[in-house]
């Protein structure tokens, strides 16, 4: 399998070296936010500068002061306490509660995720173990039974509220490890010599710190929560300022003086707002392209030629001057597919052979309209027995699917729903296609996966995709593909994730069933050998473009154009075996500089 | 021949099952293979065959449950995480898949100087090294400022054997390396890899299961079946005129860029495989 | 209402002010249902039972209702309702008879006989005997439990017929009549006293029962019994309680009409009366103040120096405290005994004025120029004031550090004496137990058992003093001699606001113990 | 399966217990303040040390956790400190309350989230904003602030519904429903904000798995491919958010609780904490600890469900 060929995905393809830290510069909703946090938290680090009073400093003559009072710009509330001077005062409250909070939290979470992702099972049940009974543990009583230790104050709760949160991070970063540590360049990190310490600081937490950096966004935010409603809730100390206090002091007073509770709450809201958007922005810095929806629709056309002309054709397939395109980031479109031109009689076999970005799997998801959501059609047509495929709707496309065209896919396993049997699903595509009746469609499959060469149909038929290999995974495929005897069937790289022998078998059944059911087939592939095997006609892509096409025979033996020449020459011949003797490393002792 | 540089003796690696009481399979079942220095040992084999633990075995990356690995005299088969630090200098692996064997967030740079680094050479000198291996590899030198999802698969691989070239081994191991690359891309990277082992002598244990890319680098080829090596010898004769039934399978089943070519293939395969048929139809009788 | 400090609420929003008032007065939040029938009206038919419903909400479920475990407070308007008391104390804090229809003393003070009424039944039909009395009673007694304290006097209790009950005494207690009038005074069933049942589902004598559209710990609803000897005191045939912690959620129910009355606070007047419901204020339920518990220089050195004492009773503003933090609803005060009982006296109250220069002044001459420091305990009592009150000391040059406490120790921090002094209420009572508590060597608000022996000559002359009159004027003679000693630092007395619908009265009838008596049906 | 499930709740019952043995130490330094508290400030050392034995308190800890094991094994939880109530009970009935708020609206949570992820992901375009800026402001309106209004405006001042209390189901379902709708309404907005956006996200990436194009490819309908296939393949991760979340209703409901003046199960607890009521302290955790237990396992055996591959057992 190529994995290049996997890879390219033109519409998500990222923009060559651009920090994340770069990127969120260029997002104005990080940047507003930002500097939103950025203000409050300096005026925060200014308030023993600015703020006109001590935050408890409670003059009776100014209780419930108006704002605008002198010395009061904002009132004072019902202690005669200033109420600007509480809020600056809140905000290091709330600060520090988010810095110790989420410290904490990520100290322990990252610590024990690492631990207990990365080494192994053991180790893991014994810290999943000690997280689930941190998680189960009742928070609350935990802060009201350790208040004689921890006298109310609220940093010591936030300490404990830390510990309480960081099973979220240690799930997070634990899966995350789970995920990287069978990541090839670790192993290559050990093979190279690295202590673990090393890997897991060097190789591990630095791939991961993306979502954890978006965590602890999200959990700075969640511990302000926490400590404003334990506030409100009037556990721990008084005598400190925060948003909790002011605005269950202000909800008291909320019908004599509404601005008392308006102040509190409105900066609180703007602080944990600005930290959630934030977050989000630091979520579409680190993890890319912002998710796009997958509308499930026919291909996008630009401009479609001669969309009603239906002209009689003796081809089966006709495609004239097919443009595909991606838009990039810019806006531009990105032509991946350039004017390819292809004929396919009934009943052939033509091979579209090309390397990976060649653009032949795009051509081929064109002529099956299942192009990604994302592709734009720039021009050509596709005619399917004279009648032009491009500009139909979806509902019109499925009208062919599965009755004129098929197809087959490339990875066996990835191509059926991990969560139906094997039987369902090739079920739902005959009735879908046909009408049948449930037990018409059930005798139809179980007879179509015999004659694929399934040794136990009806074991198959229940089996979930899992629980098959992937060469029978690919019988059953080809059996969903030829079940109603399609006229045309699209192959894309059917056998390159499959060993030789199984790849062989494979063919042979493709070549039985194309002689038996006069279909012509479009077979995508890179592999010369298996366009030898089976193709009638070959048909050479290179950058979009078809650069070559003529039977079989023709192009293997007299390639003309030099590209063709060029793969024809890089295929490993049965003729080249290495005879060059071993060079023993002492032989070279005098040359090398060891 | 002297005392091999990589002797593997009967060499067993079981996983343990997944789940609640599942019972452990065991992979390899007793496989024996040497490597002499300076010499290309191909391991061929379909997926699910055990090729892939070999090599990762002899890394440490898993544990055998039985046999002995002996590398450069010293029984390396259970060594500490220290000792298998050491032997950082002498073995390294090139993995199959460029894209997940170089860390996305490092660049190229950090990527190679990093073991050089971990065993002890300056930060100059490993710079200095690094610029060596670019040139060896065949990449240009300012690819060290650069992350890795800016080069190509094939150029990605080079970093890899770039990367496993740096401490100069005596042994790399191999992993399917050129498997995941463009067709015309792996010719010129195998080459590569024999120009590579011309120049420094270093061997290798090369893992595919592709009998054209073996038979193209190897000296000797070992043949791997359901755990077993089921055959061992020069790469012609193997790859040829292959005597055990599975190895003939293999070579038949692999398609000739060649229609005329393949078809004369296919007819042989059906032939092969309706002898086949006959002598387990007797050995049944038989039984 | 001392001992309704018992139970610190479970505050939901323990920072607030009233919140702690509400908790610690413990007279809860009232209302009566918008029954479909107005309430003057049924009431209004000529002398027979009343036919209206009340609802009220209280702050937090009762405690047990097995007799022995009663607490006082705001679920006295539950097991109040469930069982009689032997006597009452009535609007003007004067004793008067109830189930007991009469009371009388020994000369020497050692021996109460109490004779029952004869009509007196229980739930389960049977007559209340004196048996029953003493059964009860001895079981307190014998029982570790919030009440038990209380008879430690008692030596004796016996029943010499069917209903007389002879109480005797191993000294004279003061303040043993007003145990009687409150949770220690109920009669329960011997029978099924020590049944699990009785817990929840008491036997008693009272004038409602427990429905049993009960729900535990969220709603009573209590039936009257129309059979009651005092049936017709209660204008309420449906009498239910529901349990509403968040005082905000109480006051929002009571705008909402879903509660006809309830406890509000002084800020909330304006609103509620723009609502249409009616505002009652009762003057003074409890009074707040300064525990100086450490008089004898324990911890805190200068608290023994009357001067430094004294200083401290003249920082606070006491006018401005009233007029701006509790708007008004209250009266300040240096004394902390109940303004309608005997021990009051009016002319102690020009003793401290606020001076700050003055006892700056005093603190200099006690040698405490510089001030010095002062650790209290912050409990849900304390937090709603602190502000106000370190501010008033700092002003003088005194630092408090105010220590949490979590709630389940309120009571413990000042049993502990870990704390020099105290900022607390004090619900207003009788004197008797009011002089127990501050001073008493053995007084809950005595914390460090302190002793004068002009104090210990006074309490014994009052247990021994028979007469009314005589043991008025003893009272006055300790109050004036702790008000000169400053031995504590009282404040403010506290007032309490009822907003009720128009159908509902509020008649602070038993100001010490809430009960359903509290409400009366507006004439229509 | 059974065994599975069995060794699941074998697991939790540990779980339990350690957590509950944990409680129980943290609570012991605390036991002689609470009786002082229960007895009231006129308590003397006498009545003090009488309830402590009575009580037990007296006793070595372990033994006196033993004992209360015991007790639990046989169904009895001990009673109130303060209220004299048994715990299973009392905590059984804050817990229904509690449940039948947020099981509501965990359940139209669930409704209203996939319904808008499968448009918005499906859709794209208006249908996309529109979810998108849904969830953020379901994300940045903070619970607490909306109970409030809620409370002055559709209770107060418009007395559209009851301010506080709870009426049961089985008593009058109308009534039940008014007595729900707000703090359900306010869990709700939190929750979908939530789950909206886990629902478009995954089911985002089922759509562009690839057999969602081969059965497009087969001629399925647009709609079985959405519903039927890429909705039940979301819907496992979707199920742990959903747990989590249902957890988390569990813990926040206390805010709430409070402000609709609802007699349930986070309030109790706090209230309990407060009090220091050891047996309801050692009930609630007990319960709670149960609960978590339990709602993971249903969710893995639904996961396991939805997704064969996922079978564990």
């Amino acid at each position: 399998m190529s994995i290049e060929e996997l890879s390219i995905d033109p519409g998500l393809a990222a923009p060559p070296r651009r920090s994340p830290f770069r990127k969120l510069l260029r997002d104005p909703q990080a940047v507003i936010t930002a500097s939103l946090l950025l203000v409050i938290v300096l005026l925060g680090l200014l308030t023993p500068f600015i703020a006109p009073h001590d935050p408890n400093e409670a003059q009776l003559s100014a209780i419930n002061a108006d704002p605008g009072t002198p010395g009061y710009p904002l009132g004072a509330d019902q202690n005669g306490r200033d109420i600007m001077s509480r809020l600056l005062h809140s905000i290091n409250t709330s600060m520090i509660s988010g810095l110790i909070g989420a410290s904490v939290a990520l100290a322990i979470g990252i610590t024990f995720g690492l631990i207990g992702g990365y080494f192994g099972s053991r180790l893991r049940s014994v810290t999943e173990w000690v997280f689930s009974l941190v998680m189960t543990f009742p928070g609350i009583l935990l802060l009201i039974v350790l208040m004689p230790v921890t006298k109310g104050d609220y940093r010591f709760t936030m300490l404990i509220f830390g510990v309480l949160l960081s099973p979220g991070i240690y799930r997070i970063v634990r899966n995350l490890v789970v995920g990287v540590k069978n990541e090839l360049y670790v192993d290559a990190a050990r093979v190279a010599g690295l202590s673990n310490l090393r890997i897991l600081a060097r190789h591990v937490l630095f791939v991961i710190r993306g979502p954890i950096i978006i965590a602890a966004a999200f959990l700075f935010g969640g511990a302000i929560s926490v400590q404003a409603g334990l506030a409100f809730l009037g556990v721990g100390s008084t005598l400190v300022p925060s948003f909790g206090a002011m605005i269950s002091e202000g909800f008291l007073n909320l019908y004599i003086d509404p601005m008392q509770f308006l102040w509190p709450s409105v900066l609180l809201g703007v602080i944990t707002a600005s930290l959630v958007l934030l977050g989000n922005s630091l979520r579409d810095a680190f993890e890319g392209v912002k998710l796009k929806p997958a509308k499930i629709a026919a291909p996008k056309v630009e401009q479609v030629a001669g969309r009603a002309e239906s002209r009689p054709s003796d081809a089966l397939l006709e495609v004239d001057d097919l443009v595909i395109a991606y838009p990039t980031p810019s806006g531009k479109l990105n032509e991946v597919v350039k004017g390819v031109t292809l004929r396919v009689n009934a009943g052939e076999t033509v091979g579209l052979v090309g390397e990976s970005g060649s653009g032949k799997t795009q051509t081929a998801f064109a002529i099956l309209g299942v192009l990604p959501a994302e592709a734009v059609i720039v021009r050509g047509s596709i005619r399917l027995e004279g009648r032009n495929l491009i500009g139909l709707s979806e509902r019109e496309l499925r009208q062919l699917r599965g009755r004129s065209i098929a197809y087959i896919p490339q990875e066996p396993m990835s191509n059926l729903d991990p969560s139906y049997t094997v039987g369902a699903q090739l079920v739902e595509g005959i009735r879908a296609t046909t009408g049948l009746s449930k037990r018409e469609a059930r005798e139809r499959v179980l007879a179509l996966l015999k004659r694929v060469g399934i040794q136990d149909p009806k074991r198959t038929f229940d089996s979930y995709p899992h629980q098959i290999s992937g060469g029978m995974a690919q019988r059953v495929l080809i059996a969903g593909a030829v079940a109603s005897r399609p006229k045309l069937l699209i192959a894309d790289e059917p056998t390159t994730a499959l060993d030789v022998t199984v790849q062989a078998e494979i063919l042979d059944l493709l070549r039985d069933l194309q002689a038996e059911l006069d279909m012509a087939v479009v077979l995508v592939t890179h592999n010369f050998g298996v366009v030898a095997d089976i193709c009638d006609r070959i048909a050479v892509m290179q950058n979009g473009q078809v650069v070559e096409s003529g039977t079989a025979l023709e192009v293997f033996r007299e390639p003309k154009h030099p590209y063709t020449q060029k793969l024809l020459g890089a295929i490993l011949d049965e003729a080249t075996v290495r005879t060059d003797p071993p060079v023993s490393a002492g032989a070279l002792a005098g040359g090398t500089t060891r | 021949m002297t005392n091999p540089l990589l002797e593997v003796t009967d060499l067993r690696v079981t996983y343990p099952g997944r789940g609640f009481r599942a019972k452990a399979t065991e992979v390899l079942h007793g496989v024996s293979l040497t490597i002499g220095e300076g010499e290309t040992l191909g391991v061929v084999g379909e997926s699910g065959s055990g090729k892939t633990t070999i090599g990762r075995a002899v890394l440490g990356l898993v544990k055998p449950s039985g046999g002995r690995i002996i590398f450069d005299g010293q029984d390396i088969t259970h060594v500490s995480a220290a000792e298998r630090r050491k032997l950082a200098r002498e073995l390294q692996v090139v993995f199959q898949d460029p894209y997940t064997s170089l860390n996305p967030s490092m660049t190229v740079g950090d990527i190679l100087s990093e073991p050089l680094v971990v065993q002890g050479a300056t930060a100059k000198d490993a710079r200095a090294r690094v610029r060596t291996l670019l040139d060896q590899v065949g990449l240009p030198r300012d690819a060290a400022e650069r992350l890795p999802r800016e080069f190509s698969g094939g150029q990605r691989q080079r970093v890899a054997i770039a990367r496993a070239l740096a401490p100069e081994p005596k042994l790399i191991v191999c992993d399917e390396p050129v498997s995941a690359l463009d067709l015309s891309t792996q010719a010129i990277v195998l080459d590569l890899f024999i120009e590579i082992q011309r120049r420094t002598g270093v061997a290798y244990l090369f893992v595919s299961h592709d009998l054209s890319v073996v038979r193209h680098i190897s000296h000797r080829v070992s043949v791997v079946y359901k755990g077993d090596i089921v055959e061992t010898g020069p790469a012609a004769s193997v790859t040829s005129e292959p005597e055990h039934p599975y190895t003939q399978r293999l070579l038949l089943a692999a398609p000739i860029a060649d229609p005329i070519e393949q078809e004369k293939r296919r007819a042989e395969r059906y032939r092969l495989l309706e002898v086949h048929r006959q002598q387990a139809e007797q050995a049944g009788a038989v039984a | 209402m001392n001992s309704l400090l018992s139970r610190p609420r479970a505050l939901t929003r323990a920072a607030t002010a009233a919140l702690a008032v509400s908790a610690v007065l413990a007279t809860a939040a009232c209302a009566s249902s918008p029954s479909n029938e107005r309430p003057g009206e049924s009431n209004g038919s000529g002398g027979g039972l009343g036919t209206a419903e009340l609802t009220i909400a209280v702050a937090a479920p009762p405690a047990s209702l097995d007799p022995a475990q009663l607490a006082e407070g705001e679920q006295a308007f539950i097991w109040a309702s469930v069982f009689d008391t032997l006597l009452a104390v009535d609007q003007e804090n004067e004793i008067q008879p109830n189930a007991a229809e009469s009371y009388e003393y020994s000369d020497d003070l050692r021996t109460l006989t109490l004779t029952l009424r004869d009509d007196l039944t229980f739930t389960n039909g049977d007559p209340v005997t004196a048996e029953d009395v003493v059964g009860t009673l001895e079981r307190t007694r014998t029982t570790p439990s919030p009440q038990q304290p209380k008879l430690a006097k008692v030596s004796s209790i016996e029943a010499t017929d069917e209903r007389t009950v002879v109480v005797n005494l191993s000294e004279p207690d003061p303040g043993l009549l007003s145990y009687f009038a409150q949770a220690t005074g109920v009669i329960g069933d011997p029978e099924t006293l020590d049944e699990e049942s009785s817990t929840l589902r008491p036997v008693g004598s009272g004038p409602y029962t427990l429905a049993d559209a009960t729900v535990d710990g969220s709603e009573y609803v209590l039936e009257r019994r129309d059979d009651h000897w005092n049936a017709e005191a209660y204008p309420f045939k449906t009498f239910t309680v529901r349990v509403i912690q968040d005082r905000t959620a109480a006051f929002n129910a009571l705008q909402a009409g879903e509660i006809d009355a309830g406890r509000i606070q002084p800020q909330q007047r304006p609103q509620v009366e723009g609502a249409g419901l009616t505002v009652h204020e009762q003057e003074a339920i409890s009074s707040l103040l300064i525990i100086l518990a450490d008089r004898g220089g324990e911890l805190a050195p200068p608290l023994a120096d009357l001067r430094v004492r004294q200083a401290i009773n003249m920082a606070f503003d006491r006018e401005q405290f009233v007029e701006t933090l509790f708007q008004g609803v209250g009266a300040p005060t240096v004394q902390p005994f109940n303004p309608s009982e005997a021990a009051y006296n009016e002319d102690l109250e020009g003793t401290y004025d606020f001076d700050p220069e003055a006892a700056r002044e005093l603190l200099a001459d006690a040698g405490y120029e510089d001030g010095f420091s002062l650790t209290m305990p912050s409990t849900v009592i304390s937090q709603s004031f602190e502000p106000v009150v370190t501010q008033a000391l700092a002003d003088i040059g005194i630092t408090i550090q105010w220590e949490p406490v979590p709630p389940q120790n309120t009571a413990s921090s000042l049993a502990s004496k870990q704390y020099p002094a105290a900022l607390w209420f004090m619900g207003l009572n009788v004197p008797a137990r009011e002089v127990a508590d501050l001073y008493a060597p053995t007084g809950f608000l005595n914390p460090f058992n302190y002793e004068d022996p002009e104090l210990t000559e006074l309490f014994s002359s009052i247990a021994n003093e028979a007469d009314e009159a005589a043991q008025a004027e003893l009272y006055q003679e300790l109050n004036a001699f702790s008000v000169e000693n400053a031995l504590n630092a009282p404040i403010a007395y506290i007032g309490g606001l009822w907003a009720t619908t128009e159908d509902v009265d509020f008649i602070p009838e038993v100001s010490v113990l809430p009960t359903v008596r509290n409400f009366g049906v507006v004439e229509g | 399966m059974t065994l599975y499930v069995l060794r699941r709740l074998g697991a939790g019952l540990v779980l339990a217990l350690l957590v509950t043995l944990i409680t129980f130490l943290l609570l012991s330094p605390s036991f002689e303040s609470v009786v002082r508290e229960r007895l009231g400030p006129t308590a003397t050392p006498e009545t003090i040390a009488g309830m402590m034995t009575e009580l037990g308190f007296d006793r070595p800890i372990l033994v006196q956790y033993f004992d209360w094991l015991g007790g639990v094994f046989t169904g009895d939880f001990g009673r109130s400190l303060f209220t004299s109530q048994p715990v299973a009970p009392a905590v059984a009935a804050r817990l229904g309350v509690t449940l039948s708020l947020v099981v509501t609206a965990l359940l139209i949570t669930v409704v209203i989230s996939v319904a808008l992820g499968v448009w918005a992901a499906s859709r794209g375009g208006v249908a996309d904003k529109i979810s998108q800026i849904l969830s953020l402001v379901g994300y940045i309106v903070p619970g607490l602030l909306l109970a409030i209004v809620l409370v002055v405006v559709l209770a107060v001042n418009l007395k559209l519904l009851p301010a506080g209390g709870f009426t049961p189901f089985s008593e009058d379902p109308a009534r039940w429903a008014a007595s729900i709708a707000m703090p359900v309404i306010v869990l709700v907005i939190g929750g979908v904000a939530n789950m909206a956006a886990q629902v478009r996200g995954t089911m985002i990436d089922e759509l562009r798995k690839d057999y969602v194009r081969t059965l497009r490819t087969r001629g399925v309908s647009t709609t079985s491919i959405v519903i039927r296939h890429a909705l039940r393949n979301a819907a496992g991760p979707a199920l742990t958010v959903l747990s989590l979340e249902f957890i988390q209703m569990l813990g926040g409901a206390l805010i709430i609780e409070n402000v609709f003046a609802l007699p349930g199960y986070g309030q109790y607890a706090f209230n309990a904490a407060l009090q220091g009521d050891i047996p309801i302290i050692l009930g609630i955790t007990a319960f709670g600890v149960i609960l978590v237990v339990v709602v993971n396992l249903v969710t893995d055996v639904v996961n396991g469900w939805l997704n064969p591959k996922a079978r564990i057992y």
